[in-house]
């Protein structure tokens, strides 16, 4: 099944003319990730066979719940995996290095930041609250072999600048002189600073109400197109990456369970699960009982089944096939019409989804 | 649509005069607050000395007459060692107290024959003070830097070890560690002398061996002030880095990549803060144990005094004694509290 | 790639954990995990044990033998004798459970009025919390030795059970402020308000709901108190400002020892001298091995 | 059922030794709950809803103005009738996992304001514990499942619902529900939201519902009223849909501008507004509270300080001096363009 996966999840839309999809020049590939946790009942996979690419100069959102996998994820792209678990299989290929998971020691540390910024999850708190900000941005250049201080500051006040900031206050401030949407936009600064190409930003507007979300979204979306990053936006709320993202990833149980361009996932979603996430977004307008919840609850890492498919106990749809046999990630094909879609219907390819039922392997009996 | 730039955001920044007078004010109410203290401490004293069993003041003036001094003298000479007359109802005796008190007068001992109650404070305060802060400053250093090797190493071998012998040391009392060190090293081992604070062959003064033999007597008392602070010092400052190690910061500081070193400076500073106002408190709980090690050592400090007061009765100078040593700590705590708004940003802006 | 087993009640119904094993399941575990909490919790024991039955063992009076003075330890005298000859191993056992009376009386002492005065000021907040949280400044402000020894010339301590009490009564406000400020969290946090908003009695807020979540912290605080307040004793019996005639404690033996007997300048009373010492030393490390096992039981954090 | 008339609340201010700034929280609020009605208020963090839920529920004290529970004004009442009256306003935290206490077990967590309930209705133990299960069944947890666990094995959704049926058990008429999704997995928060609804039209419970998610007090109370709050001030309320598909106040423009788009499900707006400065608590103008972040803003608004004037609709009402109505949220493609998947 592994292959299967990995054949078709590289992106194969060379005809991709659509403007929000620019040309694919390979920015992060991973490859049959799995991160693997020790507990008392045995090894639980967080993250299971995951095949994931980060083109340059595009956005994904990856949307997952809690025990999804998706921080696992993220961690795991900084090799930076949490003490019982650890990397069990696979490989992260970045711009600037071949294989995130080989490297150790200084490599790992010069690697961490140069090649890839990340932007944390806590980012209200992911600074030393007992040094100002420029200090904190001029140890982070020095940890880098970045020596003209000078020039590491003009940049710094040029990124503050461009993220609404008043660069000097900014830089002489303290961590708690700043509200919860400054630390994000420092947050940003601090994983930009040092130029890499690929950007990963976990749950970049949790804690932040409408209005600072909206301009923490705005900044990443400017970035973007100024710097040609490859971005992975990591969330839980579909809603915030539906306007933003070029691809949509989402997961469930430490899998992949559908990815697609933004566009096409959201429209016509394939997998019960993406299915059943975007039913249940409360609307903003148009009929309010069109929202329908999702039975069930997600699964911890204790939870998710070893064997099928992990959704299946969520699932309406769910058939026999689907306790016994892990569903691979399969093109999604559309059998009944889809006239008002004619124009997408080139980028159908792009859109792959881990269902027995909606997205069934071409041949019905794949053995395990 | 979305605008080219974000909306500019202000950046707060306590402005430097405004800071200045919050600090002031923060200043005058501790400093308010530990005078009041030091008069509820005063209050206390007279009380307790004035339920002594016998009434010592009343014994004292009965003993006076019985030597056949009128009683109007006698009268005056309990006033001039307890600093209040006796005859007067205990309103106007606590009053005439405290009175003397605000003028530092704390009266006049009975065994020094009439010797005023500060001066034997006063001389008596160097032999503990100075010991006691060497010894602070040794076990600190120690155990600060020893608790983070200890929090860091945590899960292996040494770090246990480490975390163990702060236990071990924490819990062992001040004696015990007075009574082992003279053991060893005086009878044992007889490598120090014992049983005066100098070489009572020099002459005391500003000279070469008088000097030497000061720090030589000194080694001991200082250690066993040392070693029954370290196993604190250890235990607070691994579990203050066990805390820190946890904060958000650390781990992004890690996965930006930031040198091993620079991460141990960003966990240290911030472990060491708290660790910064228990440091002057500590003062007060090593005060206490100059009880046992001043005892020990034959050291003329004020819990050697004190204990020998007590012992032979002498209430205007253990009343005296024990004022001091709380108002030392009562200081102690008003300077801590200070400091720790310089040191720490946070404080600096909310005070 | 093998196949999998669905573990039986794990993967099948997804959602079922089984219940959190009980509080003396967890602390014996806690307890067997390393083996030196066994050990430390054996020492305990056995001074405990020493302190209920020792007295049984000898006579009243212990008698002196003018011809063994200081005696090195040997088969009739395992830890030798004192200045009068009398067996060191009898005095150590016979003055344990004077120690350790007063060490329970003045730990659960400083324990009931810590945590009372900690948890009335720190729920109800406001006038209450600010008189007690004065008294409580105040009172830790003195240090606690000296005040000791100042009471000690004011009162006559003429049993451990008094002697206990006034421990007990100096050594309170240390923890009264700790807990003071972990009721002051709990107080703000959303189940306590949401028992007072339905309208629970203040005793049921407190006792139920308040109090076990700070009862690790307290039982903890209990066996510190009682070693704090073992030592606090023995070291005032030490100084002789207790006095020290007609009372066998490890601290009298110190004293006697060190200020009158002369053993502290004197090799030979090496057994006499350390017997007490080391048994100090011993409970220390049976009590700081087994608060090792209370720690971990309550701060998972500090498991590593 | 709740109504309230100027509600002001100032923080801090303290002169003296240690002076601080004083911060106003609510000025001036005026709001009618009716019984079985839903109203929900809106605003970024630090609009003093969140201080608007806890005076409710009787957690804070209004500084000025009236509030009156069921027809009567608290500040009459002695505190004893004041603690039973505010009894039937029950509060849903923002956090399912610190609003129920780790050491007490779901049936204890039920149990114990259910015997106080025994006592006033004069019923016994059995009648506890029937309403336990009762309850539990009401809020969609399987009694016979939970009865003996600890919050802690429970889900958050699970934990929110639990909540729910704890503040149920007072029989309140008031449910205040504080950001009550905002901590709970994407696919259990509609459950959440639909058992509130339930709960309004099965037991005619009022909802206060406070949120940043607009698009969910849509769907609780989507009859009811909008309030959008502003540094304290209301500056504009109405019908729910009134004011998401015509907001005049530029600061309710900017709030649902902000609000993300389901590309291909949903059209954006033409029009979208964004204030032009980060909000800065400490300054207090004479004028509009909003004029300097305000993209609209002109030289007057800097000086008078405007009331809430009505707008076109019935009992739609806005502070602005120079109001717009825009029409700012995305709507829904027709539901033909969005084919349905696979068979």
């Amino acid at each position: 099944m592994r292959t299967n996966s990995a054949s078709l999840s590289s992106p194969t839309a060379t005809t991709a003319q659509s403007v929000t999809v620019p040309g694919e020049v390979p920015g992060a590939e991973i490859r049959g990730l799995k991160v693997v946790f020790q507990t008392p009942a045995g090894p639980m996979p967080a993250v299971n066979d995951v095949d994931l690419d980060l083109p340059l100069g595009t956005i994904t959102g990856l949307v997952g719940e809690s025990g999804s996998g998706k921080s696992t994820l993220a961690l795991a792209m900084m090799n930076a995996v949490p003490k019982p678990g650890h990397i069990a299989a696979g490989s992260i290929r970045l711009p600037s290095v071949t294989d995130m998971t080989r490297l150790q020691g200084k490599a790992l540390r010069l690697a961490r930041g140069t090649a890839l910024g990340y932007v944390f999850q806590a980012s209200q708190n992911s600074l030393n609250p007992l040094k100002r900000i420029g200090a904190q941005l001029l140890d982070l250049g020095r940890a880098h072999g970045m020596e003209d201080k000078g020039a590491l500051l003009r940049h710094a006040r040029e990124l503050c600048e461009r993220m609404g900031l008043d660069p000097v206050r900014t830089l002489s401030a303290y961590q708690h002189e700043l509200s919860g949407g400054m630390r994000q936009r420092v947050g940003i600064v601090f994983a930009l600073i040092l130029n890499p190409s690929v950007l990963v930003l976990d749950e970049p507007t949790t804690a932040l109400d409408m209005i600072s979300q909206r301009t923490v979204l705005d900044i990443i979306r400017y970035v973007q197109r100024e710097r040609h990053l490859a971005t992975l936006i990591i969330t839980h709320d579909i809603a915030i990456v539906a306007d933003l993202a070029d691809y949509l990833v989402v997961m469930y149980g430490g899998r992949v369970v559908e990815k697609g361009p933004t566009r096409h996932v959201l429209q016509r979603a394939a997998h019960p699960y993406t299915e059943g996430l975007i039913a249940a977004i409360p609307r903003i307008s148009g009929d309010i009982d069109r929202a329908q919840p999702l039975p069930g609850r997600p699964p911890d890492l204790l939870s998710i089944p070893r064997q099928g498919c992990v959704f299946r106990e969520r699932c309406a749809f769910a058939i026999d096939q689907c306790s016994v046999q892990t569903p691979g990630l399969m093109p999604v094909r559309v059998t009944r019409r889809h006239d008002a879609l004619e124009e997408d219907s080139a980028l159908l390819d792009g859109q792959v989804a881990a269902c027995h039922v909606r997205a069934p392997a071409p041949s019905a009996k794949v053995s395990t | 649509m979305s605008p080219d730039s974000p909306p500019s955001v202000k950046v707060t920044t306590g402005s430097g005069k405004a800071r200045w007078a919050r600090l002031g004010r923060r200043l005058g109410a501790r400093v308010l607050t530990g005078v009041v203290m030091v008069l509820a401490v005063a209050t206390l004293t007279f009380f307790l000395v004035h339920s002594m069993p016998g009434n010592p003041i009343q014994t004292e003036y009965q003993t006076l007459i019985a030597r056949g001094v009128s009683p109007s003298l006698a009268a005056q000479q309990v006033a001039g060692m307890y600093g209040f007359v006796s005859s007067k109802p205990l309103i106007d005796q606590y009053g005439q107290y405290m009175w003397h008190l605000l003028q530092f007068n704390l009266g006049k001992s009975i065994t020094a024959s009439g010797e005023p109650v500060v001066h034997l404070v006063l001389s008596a305060a160097p032999w503990t003070i100075i010991p006691v802060l060497s010894g602070l400053i040794v076990s600190f250093l120690l155990g600060v830097s020893l608790g983070a090797v200890a929090a860091v190493r945590r899960t292996n071998r040494l770090g246990k070890v480490l975390s163990v012998s702060g236990s071990l040391f924490h819990g062992v009392p001040q004696f015990v560690w007075a009574v082992m060190l003279a053991y060893l090293f005086t009878t044992l081992l007889p490598i120090f002398p014992f049983g005066s604070p100098y070489n009572i062959l020099d002459t005391p003064g500003w000279n070469g061996p008088f000097i030497l033999s000061l720090v030589y007597s000194a080694i001991l008392p200082v250690l066993a002030y040392a070693l029954s602070s370290y196993g604190g010092w250890l235990l607070t400052m691994r579990s203050s880095v066990v805390t820190v190690l946890g904060d958000d910061f650390v781990l992004a500081a890690e996965l930006r990549g930031l040198r091993p070193l620079t991460q141990l400076r960003y966990v240290a500073r911030n472990a060491f803060l708290p660790l910064f106002t228990t440091l002057l408190l500590s003062v007060g709980f090593m005060f206490g144990g100059s009880i046992f090690i001043e005892e020990v050592f034959d050291y003329p400090g004020l819990g050697y005094q004190l204990v020998n007061a007590v012992n032979a009765r002498d209430y205007p100078l253990m009343s005296g004694d024990f004022l001091f040593i709380t108002v030392a700590v009562i200081a102690a705590n008003i300077l801590a509290d200070f400091l720790y708004t310089f040191i720490d940003p946070r404080v600096r802006k909310a005070a | 790639m093998a196949v999998t087993v669905i573990e039986p009640g794990l993967g099948a119904t997804g959602t079922r954990r089984p219940r959190p094993p009980g509080h003396w399941q967890a602390a014996r575990r806690a307890l067997l995990r390393e083996p030196r909490r066994v050990v430390g919790a054996a020492i305990v024991v056995i001074f405990v044990v020493l302190a209920v039955v020792g007295p049984f063992l000898y006579p009243r009076h212990l008698a002196a033998n003018a011809n063994s003075i200081y005696a090195p330890p040997s088969l009739v005298h395992p830890l030798g004798t004192d200045f009068e000859g009398t067996d060191v191993l009898s005095l150590m056992v016979t003055g344990a459970r004077y120690v350790l009376v007063s060490g329970a009386v003045a730990g659960a002492i400083a324990v009931v009025l810590g945590a009372l005065v900690g948890l009335l000021a720190g729920y109800l907040a406001g006038a209450v919390d600010w008189s007690l949280s004065r008294i409580t400044d105040f009172a830790l402000t003195i240090p606690q030795y000296p005040l000791l020894v100042v009471l000690a010339a004011v009162v006559r301590f003429t049993s451990p059970v008094l002697i206990g009490v006034l421990l007990g009564v100096t050594s309170w406000p240390g923890l009264a402020r700790a807990v003071r400020s972990q009721a002051f969290s709990l107080r703000e946090r959303p189940y306590i308000e949401a028992s007072r908003s339905l309208g629970l009695s203040t005793r049921h807020v407190i006792v139920r709901e308040m109090l076990p979540n700070i009862a690790p912290y307290v039982a903890m605080n209990l066996l510190v108190s009682m070693i704090g307040a073992i030592y606090a004793e023995t070291g005032l019996f030490f100084l002789g400002i207790l006095p020290t005639s007609n009372v066998n404690n490890w601290g009298a033996m110190l004293n006697q020892a060190v200020f009158s007997a002369g053993a502290i300048g004197s090799p030979q009373a090496i057994s006499y001298l350390l017997s007490p010492l080391v048994a100090i030393l011993l409970l220390t490390l049976g009590i700081v091995f087994v608060l090792d096992a209370v720690d971990e039981f309550f701060n998972p954090r500090l498991r590593g | 059922m709740i109504e309230a008339r100027g509600i002001t609340k100032t923080f801090g201010g303290r002169g003296g030794l240690l002076g601080t700034q004083p911060v106003a929280a609510l000025r001036g609020v005026d709001f009618v709950l009716p019984s079985g009605g839903a109203v929900s208020f809106i605003g970024e963090s630090g609009c003093g809803k969140t201080t608007l839920g806890r005076i409710l529920c009787g957690m804070e004290q209004v500084d000025s103005g009236q509030l009156l529970v069921g027809g009567t004004d608290l500040a009459r009442l002695p505190q004893r009738e004041r603690a039973a009256l505010l009894r039937r306003v029950q509060m849903v935290h923002q956090d399912p996992y610190s609003a129920l206490n780790p050491t007490r077990t779901v049936r204890q967590v039920l149990e114990d304001p259910l015997a106080l309930r025994a006592r006033q209705l004069r019923r016994g133990r059995d009648w506890v514990e029937s309403r336990a299960v009762e309850l539990l069944g009401l809020v969609g947890l399987d009694p016979a499942y939970c009865l003996s666990l600890y919050p802690h094995t429970l889900s958050g959704g699970m934990r929110q619902r639990l909540v729910i049926a704890r503040a149920l058990t007072v029989d309140p008429d008031v449910l205040v529900a504080d950001e009550a999704i905002a901590m709970i997995d994407v696919s259990l928060r509609l459950g959440i939201l639909a058992l509130l609804r339930q709960l309004r039209s099965e037991l005619g419970v009022s909802v206060l519902f406070i949120t940043h998610d607009v698009a969910a007090a849509r769907y609780v109370g989507a009859d009811g009223q909008l309030y959008v709050l502003y540094r304290g001030q209301v500056v504009e309320h109405g019908p729910v849909d009134a004011v998401i598909s015509s907001p005049m106040h530029p600061y309710t423009q900017c709030l649902l501008s902000a609000i993300p788009v389901l590309r291909g499900l949903e059209e954006p707006a033409a029009e979208q507004l964004m204030p032009i400065a980060g909000l800065d608590a400490g300054h207090e103008p004479p004028g509009c509270l909003f004029a300097d972040r305000c993209p609209n803003a002109e030289d007057d608004c800097a000086l008078s300080r405007p009331t809430l004037r009505d707008a076109k609709e019935p009992g739609h009402r806005h502070a602005c001096l120079h109001p717009r109505p825009r029409q700012v949220v995305a709507v829904p493609l027709a539901p033909d363009a969005r084919p349905s998947g696979p068979p």
